[in-house]
């Protein structure tokens, strides 16, 4: 058969067989369906609206980590510097909007403190993918560099200090409503989709994904390996540091030595359960979300039952292995 | 054909520059601790050093193994806490039982893993951060989230605390023992060199006909079996059994494994410049003690964490100046 | 017999630090830092960033160092014991600092000098006490919060306040899961643990920090903290005096870092050659409406 | 006497697309076995399942008499089969002697390995191939020519009783395939038999003794190839009468070449590392030029430094109206150069997608459309190169790793030719295709040339070569040493000139 047009009777057909298709391949969506159904049976109060904002609420931040993560993982490569980068960008908000110049123009000391921290993380992502495709320094390690030392350039800038502040334009990124839904929640849909676009139907997709599946192939066929490469580990890191605002937002604080910790295998099981394959070549980006929820609720589960901490560790690796495993189900 | 000096250069390219790097780079470290700090030299802190240092150099080989085929084990850190309470309460019958059962301790939990990545065919990646958090959890549960007491009275502590024949720390002799050992499996058995084929190419590997699975099994159950051990020696020269230990150790093992010049694809890989390797992260440590000690900058926690990241950057650095590209000629 | 300590003019003091990951530990390290200059120490600092064995290098290279003096807050009750023995071979008195070692292997005043400090199941039991006298319901449903699982602050602030408020039938904790200590981590556990279980009306938080993340999932929950949920914890912080000013919170009980003063103090009499007291016990205050006022400002 | 191998009924489907059905295959002992097909017939699918690659969905398998289930290449090893798999695998990072002796090594010291005595083993069986290299290299530092050399090393060294032979001489010059066919001989006297897959039938009239053809998934026929000709074969494989093929000729190149355009590409004393050395060449707009020459002569490093791929050390390179050499793959194909590699696995297609995201891939920027990709324009330059190749495929989206080896070589011509380039320069355009597709590229080759573009055409094949080029530039040891025009030039003039100078190096 070529590939020409296809009858109306067989676009039917590759309809339901697509369905199926996206069934197998999201064995993550079963393993959401089977938690949200234990918890509807076991867990008091579950189907309590607040219940819903609250797991939206959390989940914001490994989902947006998440989806950043996918892209980097869709180049074969990993990033660990993500919670530390988020320190950093969470260290420099309060820095900032805390700071004379604001107090002086608060408007602009507002914007500042969204910026700057950003614009630091996406220096970070540079300098990681500038690491990996300019010196093919290994991701992990590459990667590794940040995550030890980024931590720590954020408490030397806050002398190690817990800041806090109380300010309410800053604390609506974390605590603000649109329609009832927590701002985080409308702001990952935003991002995801907006990703979503770029990995699908956009030039630095298509390279992305060809880089991740064959890099030499994709060189000789012209893609721009380098600069995709490194757009990857920017854009990231650049999620990482909006998720680091994120954090201090609600928190009203910001913790240098908290923020982002262990976030990195977080967002990278949350990638990986949502259809990632670490060897790259593909970036489901709403799997990344599913994923993220997964792991959220997991975490929810175990929690409002209950279940001690240590049991709690044990469970989420089998639920992991479980999930990933369904993923696989596909191939024999 | 072609004349054999060229072929000789190339191979002192390729071949060696991986792993020169690692030592030359040791060697300046030490020598400028000899001459910057008194002391530094001291029979007391070359021996304190080694022994604390034991336990990385073994989950580095370890580790080493599992890269080699291309996989990797984030969950050594976890089961070498794991197995030191496990050697805790196995103490009072000495060592004659607590070191083997450590070992087979974390050799069965390298096995889950094996079992994971093989029949299950999850990721490395996850199957390992699955245990990892299973292990973790593991060791809570079995010590009731407190440190086990060894017992003080039996021979146990001879391993951690005494020496050998009144000269070396036991638990150096004991990991030069097992170094000296793997080297040989690795350079001079065929299980060793199916391991690295398997990392240079896994389906070449099955082609060939090599036990790919039985090899895969082996780097994993090696692996836990090193964490195992270094959980021993946890117990044992530390005094307790400890569920909280480990934390970030498998990095510090993957970061040693790729500084001794080892790539993260697998196929490739050196137990001596191994080792090297987790000296030199080690004694980063050592000489900002001593830094620390000479009373003109006192550096703080977050200085150091920045230090050891911007040495951890001049390193690769370094080692990617002087090797260049290995993989195959047609990259670049 | 711990080794005998030289009057000197100035010594050389080895402070092996456990971690710097929370405010209270930077307060303990600024703390001995700023007593260095006053005390005439030569101050060798080390940051085993939470690693009980990298603590026994750490002192082992002090050891190697020279040091005349250690003062060691071990993270851990039994994984500390060889540094306290090395130091203790090595000829160098120890004074172990808020935290102590295992009892039954390494003894004050024959392995080490003295431990100072204030005892973390004691902190727990006062918490309880408080909550007891000062709970007005018929039914108290407590949420507690507990440390870093496994630590050993967790697991004795949770002892001494579960013994305690449970000889009392009033009280009842239903739900007792892990925040880490964190801020972010407590508010998220507590977010969780009021869906589940909305009737809680006692919040008992191993640290400040904890009980202040929890005040704030209680207020996004639209509860008011303080009224319908009495929030109690430990540590004395700033942000918890303040939020008792406020009163959205009950009580905390002070778990003060600042150590300098005294390890300086007691290392003097030490090498004056007076004998001191197996536990340098320091005196915790009680922070609670009626006095937080008084004490903000010296708070951290 | 019993048959050595004996299949029978054999089918197979993936994801519910039958590669194979009811296909047979029956080898003597000390036979050459055959077996023939268009890409994608089965061919090697059929190998695959013989050697447990594979699990078989139904038939029967009987090796040497007994009934042979192989569960793994292992299995099929120890029973005596060695196999030469089509994609080479071997493990490059790992030394050539390792992957001769891998499995197989030599011990001492009761269960070491002897190293000694493996590097010589592996060094004297290679010598048997007239290789002579340093055997502690990684494999991945020689030629493909050597990796597919130590491949089949490595397989005549197993003992074996069955040795498969899955296109060996796809990267082979004639020296080579003549010592390759000297070792084939020596195997069947000693009365093991060898399966082999070609799609030269030149080489099976040399040296097979059966030929067993398939078609779509099918064994339709065995022939004593003494009794066989080409045409006869070629029928068969393609299922049409032999008159009809007679009459379309045997290569597409050979059609009325033109009067050439102006120069469109002119390198002058060009160089780069150790295997380019000085190579002067013109291309004019509507030729072919070929570039001849041994195995290991430059002609791929030539390619690559045209392309950008290689930094220039000397020499200078005009093309079109730029006065500079292009710096980059990006920068040559905007420039309107395409270049189609000769490692299709490795540097050709991006195995998970799709046969459109493989076919567009170089075509992206011209599709950019407001910041994302015309998706439609896409489907439609796609729906048009696979109808115009006749690339077979289920769909556009099925992943180009599905397709056989012929099929994935037309898309990767497909991506090239849709980007509608001035010059293209293929490397090896027709290596692993039947004769049906072989034709069919060729012939799209050719109308590309008549369109007025140019084609730098390297080939190993003479007849490609010969028929094929207006020009031929010869290298030799990375120097351009002569230039033969057609019409004119015959293979004998193109082995002369490629071994003209050879007394000069110790190549
Ligand atoms: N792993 C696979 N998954 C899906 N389809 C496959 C797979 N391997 C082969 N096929 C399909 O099976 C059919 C037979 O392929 P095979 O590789 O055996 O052909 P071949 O005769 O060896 O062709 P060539 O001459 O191009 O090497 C083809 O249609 C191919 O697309
Ligand atoms: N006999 C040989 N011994 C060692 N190395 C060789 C040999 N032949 C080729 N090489 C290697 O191959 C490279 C040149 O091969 P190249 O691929 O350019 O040749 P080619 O003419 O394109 O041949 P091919 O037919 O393989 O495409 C050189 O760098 C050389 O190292
Ligand atoms: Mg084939
Ligand atoms: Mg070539």
């Amino acid at each position: 058969m070529s590939a020409t047009e296809a009858s109306p009777a067989e676009k039917g057909v590759m309809q339901i067989e697509s369905f199926i298709g996206f069934a197998k391949r999201n064995g993550g969506l079963i393993a959401l369906i089977a938690i949200i159904l234990f918890n509807i049976a076991f867990t008091p109060n579950f189907l309590h609206p607040q219940t819903f904002f609250v797991n939206i609420s959390q989940v914001a931040t490994i989902a947006v980590v998440a989806v950043g993560m996918t892209l980097v993982i869709a180049t074969g490569g990993i990033d660990l510097s993500v919670g530390a980068v988020m320190a950093l960008a969470g260290a420099l908000a309060p820095l900032i909007f805390t700071s004379s110049f604001a107090e002086a123009y608060p408007m602009l000391g507002l914007a500042a403190a969204f910026v700057v921290p950003v614009l630091v993380a996406l220096l970070c992502g540079l300098f990681n993918g500038s690491l990996v495709s300019f010196l093919n320094v290994q991701p992990i390690i590459a990667t590794l560099i940040l995550f030890i030392s980024g931590r720590g350039i954020a408490q030397v800038l806050t002398n190690g200090n817990l800041q806090t502040f109380s300010h309410k334009g800053f604390s609506y990124l974390g605590t603000g409503k649109i329609l009832g839904l927590p701002f985080q929640g409308w702001l990952v849909i935003a991002i995801a989709c907006l990703i979503w676009w770029l990995v699908h139907r956009s030039l630095f997709g298509r390279y992305l994904l060809a880089i991740g599946g064959n890099e030499t192939a994709a060189r000789l066929a012209g893609a721009p390996v380098r600069r995709v490469k490194i757009g990857a580990y920017v854009l990231c890191a650049g999620l990482a540091g909006i998720a680091g605002l994120i954090v201090v937002a609600i928190n009203s604080a910001s913790d240098a030595a908290r923020i982002g910790n262990l976030m990195e295998l977080d967002a990278i099981a949350a990638a990986v359960v949502g259809g990632a394959l670490l060897q790259g070549g593909r970036a489901p980006i709403f799997g990344a979300i599913l994923g993220a929820i997964i792991i959220q609720l997991v975490k929810y589960t175990l929690l409002a039952n209950g279940v001690a901490d240590e049991v709690a560790l044990v469970a989420k690796a089998g639920i992991i292995i479980a999930a990933v495993y369904l993923q696989q189900g596909r191939k024999e | 054909m072609l004349d054999q000096s060229a072929f000789d250069l190339r191979r002192y390219l390729t071949g060696n520059a991986q792993t020169t790097g690692v030592f030359v780079a040791l060697i300046a470290l030490i020598l400028f601790g000899l001459l910057r700090y008194e002391n530094f030299g001291s029979a007391y802190n070359i021996a304190s050093f080694l022994n604390y240092n034991a336990m990385f150099i073994l989950i580095s080989i370890g580790m080493c193994f599992v890269i080699m085929t291309g996989g990797i084990d984030l969950s050594v850190g976890s089961v070498a806490a794991f197995t030191s309470v496990v050697a805790a309460y196995l103490s009072p019958y000495g060592i004659e039982v607590a070191l083997p059962g450590g070992i087979l301790a974390g050799a069965a939990i390298g096995l889950l893993n094996g079992f994971f990545v093989v029949a299950m065919r999850i990721p490395p990646f996850i199957a390992t951060l699955a245990t990892m958090l299973g292990a973790k959890g593991g060791a809570l549960i079995i010590s009731g989230a407190q440190t086990v007491s060894i017992d003080w009275t039996s021979n146990f502590t001879k391993l951690g605390m005494e020496k050998a024949f009144g000269i070396f720390p036991w638990a150096i002799v004991i990991v030069a023992l097992v170094a000296v050992i793997l080297w040989v499996v690795l350079e001079h058995t065929s299980l060793g060199r199916t391991v690295l084929a398997i990392g240079g190419s896994e389906d070449a590997s099955k082609l060939m006909g090599l036990n790919v699975n039985r090899a895969k099994f082996f780097v994993y159950v090696l692996s836990g079996g090193c964490a195992g051990l270094a959980g021993v020696f946890l117990a044992s020269g530390f005094g307790a059994g400890q569920p909280l230990e480990g934390i970030g150790w498998e990095l510090s093992a993957i970061a040693s494994v790729v500084v001794g010049g080892t790539l993260l694809t697998g196929g490739l890989g050196s137990v001596p410049a191994t080792i090297a390797g987790a000296l030199l992260l080690g004694l980063v440590f050592n000489i900002l003690n001593f830094e620390n000690g000479r009373g003109t900058i006192s550096l703080s926690a977050y200085w150091q964490m920045v230090i050891r990241g911007a040495f951890l950057f001049i390193v690769i650095l370094l080692q990617s100046r002087m090797s260049g590209p290995v993989a195959s000629p047609k990259e670049n | 017999e711990p080794p005998p300590l030289e009057q000197k003019e100035r010594y050389k003091v080895g402070f092996a630090q456990m971690e710097s990951n929370n405010p209270w530990r930077i307060a303990e390290t600024k703390s001995f830092h700023d007593t260095a200059e006053s005390c005439n120490w030569d101050l060798v600092a080390t940051d085993a960033a939470g690693s009980a064995a990298k603590q026994v290098a750490d002192v082992d290279s002090m050891i190697a160092q020279g040091i005349d003096v250690l003062f060691l807050p071990p993270r851990e009750e039994k994984p500390l014991i060889p540094a306290v023995m090395k130091a203790k071979a090595a000829g160098i008195p120890t004074f172990l600092v808020d935290r102590s070692v295992d009892p039954a292997v390494a003894k004050p005043g024959d392995h080490f000098v003295a431990f100072l400090g204030s005892d973390f199941i004691d902190q727990g039991k006062r918490v309880a006490e408080w909550v007891i006298e000062n709970f007005d319901g018929d039914k108290g449903v407590i949420v507690e919060l507990e440390g870093t699982t496994g630590s050993s602050p967790a697991n004795d602030r949770k002892k001494g306040f579960d013994d305690r408020i449970l000889q009392d039938e009033r009280f009842e904790i239903v739900a007792s899961q892990s925040g880490d200590f964190a801020r972010d981590q407590g508010r998220q556990v507590m977010e969780t643990l009021l869906q589940a279980h909305p009737d809680v009306n006692i919040v008992y938080a191993h640290n400040d920090e904890m009980a202040i993340g929890a005040i704030q999932a209680l207020e996004l929950a639209g509860r008011k903290p303080g009224e319908d949920v009495l929030v109690v914890s430990i540590d004395g912080t700033r942000d918890a005096l303040q939020a008792i000013i406020d009163g959205k919170m009950g009580v905390t009980v002070e778990s003060s870092p600042f150590f300098g003063p005294l390890a300086c103090e007691v290392m003097k009499r030490y090498a004056a050659g007076e004998e001191i007291e197996h536990w340098v016990q320091v005196e915790d205050r009680i922070f609670t409406k009626d006095n937080a006022v008084d004490h903000i400002d010296e708070a951290y | 006497m019993t048959p050595l191998v004996s299949m029978r009924g054999i089918s197979k489907s993936f994801a519910g697309v039958a590669a194979l059905q009811g296909a047979g295959l029956e080898i003597e002992p000390g036979e050459v076995h055959a077996i023939i097909g268009q890409n994608g017939a089965g061919k090697s699918t059929l190998v695959k399942i013989l050697t447990g690659v594979y699990r078989r969905d139904a038939g029967t398998v009987m090796f040497d008499g007994k009934d042979l289930t192989a569960g793994s290449p292992r299995e099929a090893q120890d029973a005596g089969i060695a196999t030469i798999y089509q994609e080479l695998n071997l493990v490059p990072l790992r030394s050539v002697t390792e992957n001769v002796v891998m499995g197989y090594e030599p011990r001492r010291f009761g269960g070491l390995i002897n190293w000694p005595k493996a590097h010589a083993r592996t060094r004297e069986i290679l010598q048997r191939f007239g290789v002579d290299i340093d055997v502690r290299q990684p494999l991945g530092s020689y030629s493909t020519a050597i990796q597919q050399l130590v491949a089949i090393a490595r397989a005549v060294s197993l003992d074996a009783r069955l040795v498969i032979m899955d296109e060996p001489t796809s990267s082979l010059d004639d020296r080579e395939v003549a010592t390759l066919f000297e070792v084939v001989r020596a195997l069947k006297r000693e009365g093991v038999g060898v399966l082999y897959i070609s799609h030269f039938l030149d080489e099976l009239f040399a040296i097979c003794d059966r030929a067993t053809v398939m078609r779509d998934g099918q064994t339709v026929a065995v022939r004593n190839i003494a009794d066989s000709t080409k045409l006869g074969l070629i029928a068969d494989m393609l299922g049409r009468n032999a008159e009809e093929i007679a009459s379309a000729g045997m290569t597409g190149l050979g059609g009325e070449s033109r009067a050439p355009g102006e120069a469109l590409l002119v390198a002058n004393s060009i160089g780069s590392g150790r295997a380019l050395r000085d190579v002067s060449l013109e291309i004019r707009r509507g030729e072919i030029v070929g570039l001849g020459g041994l195995l290991g002569s430059g002609r791929t490093e030539t390619a690559r430094a045209i392309f950008g791929l290689d930094k220039l050390d000397k020499g200078e390179i005009r093309f079109a109206r730029s006065a500079k050499a292009p710096a980059s793959a990006a920068d040559a194909i905007k420039g309107g150069i395409g270049f189609l590699t000769e490692d299709r696995k490795a540097e050709g297609i991006v195995p998970d997608m799709s046969v459109r995201e493989n076919l567009t891939l170089a075509l992206l920027p011209r599709l950019r459309k407001g910041g994302g990709i015309d998706r439609k324009r896409e489907r439609e330059i796609v729906a048009r190169y696979v109808k115009a190749l006749g690339i077979k495929t289920a769909s556009m989206e099925q992943p180009i790793k599905e397709l056989s080896g012929g099929n994935q070589q037309k898309v990767l011509l497909a991506r090239w030719l849709a980007n509608e380039p001035e010059l293209l320069i293929l490397d090896e355009p027709t290596r692993g295709v039947d004769v049906g597709a072989k034709l069919e590229i060729q012939t799209i080759i050719r109308d590309y040339v008549a369109e007025g573009g140019a084609v730098l055409l390297i080939s190993s094949e003479f007849e490609e070569l010969v028929e094929g080029a207006d020009r031929i530039t010869v290298l030799q040891d990375g120097r351009s040493v002569a230039e033969l025009t057609n019409p004119g030039i015959t293979e004998d003039a193109l082995v002369a000139a490629m071994a003209h100078h050879e007394e000069r190096g110790p190549a």
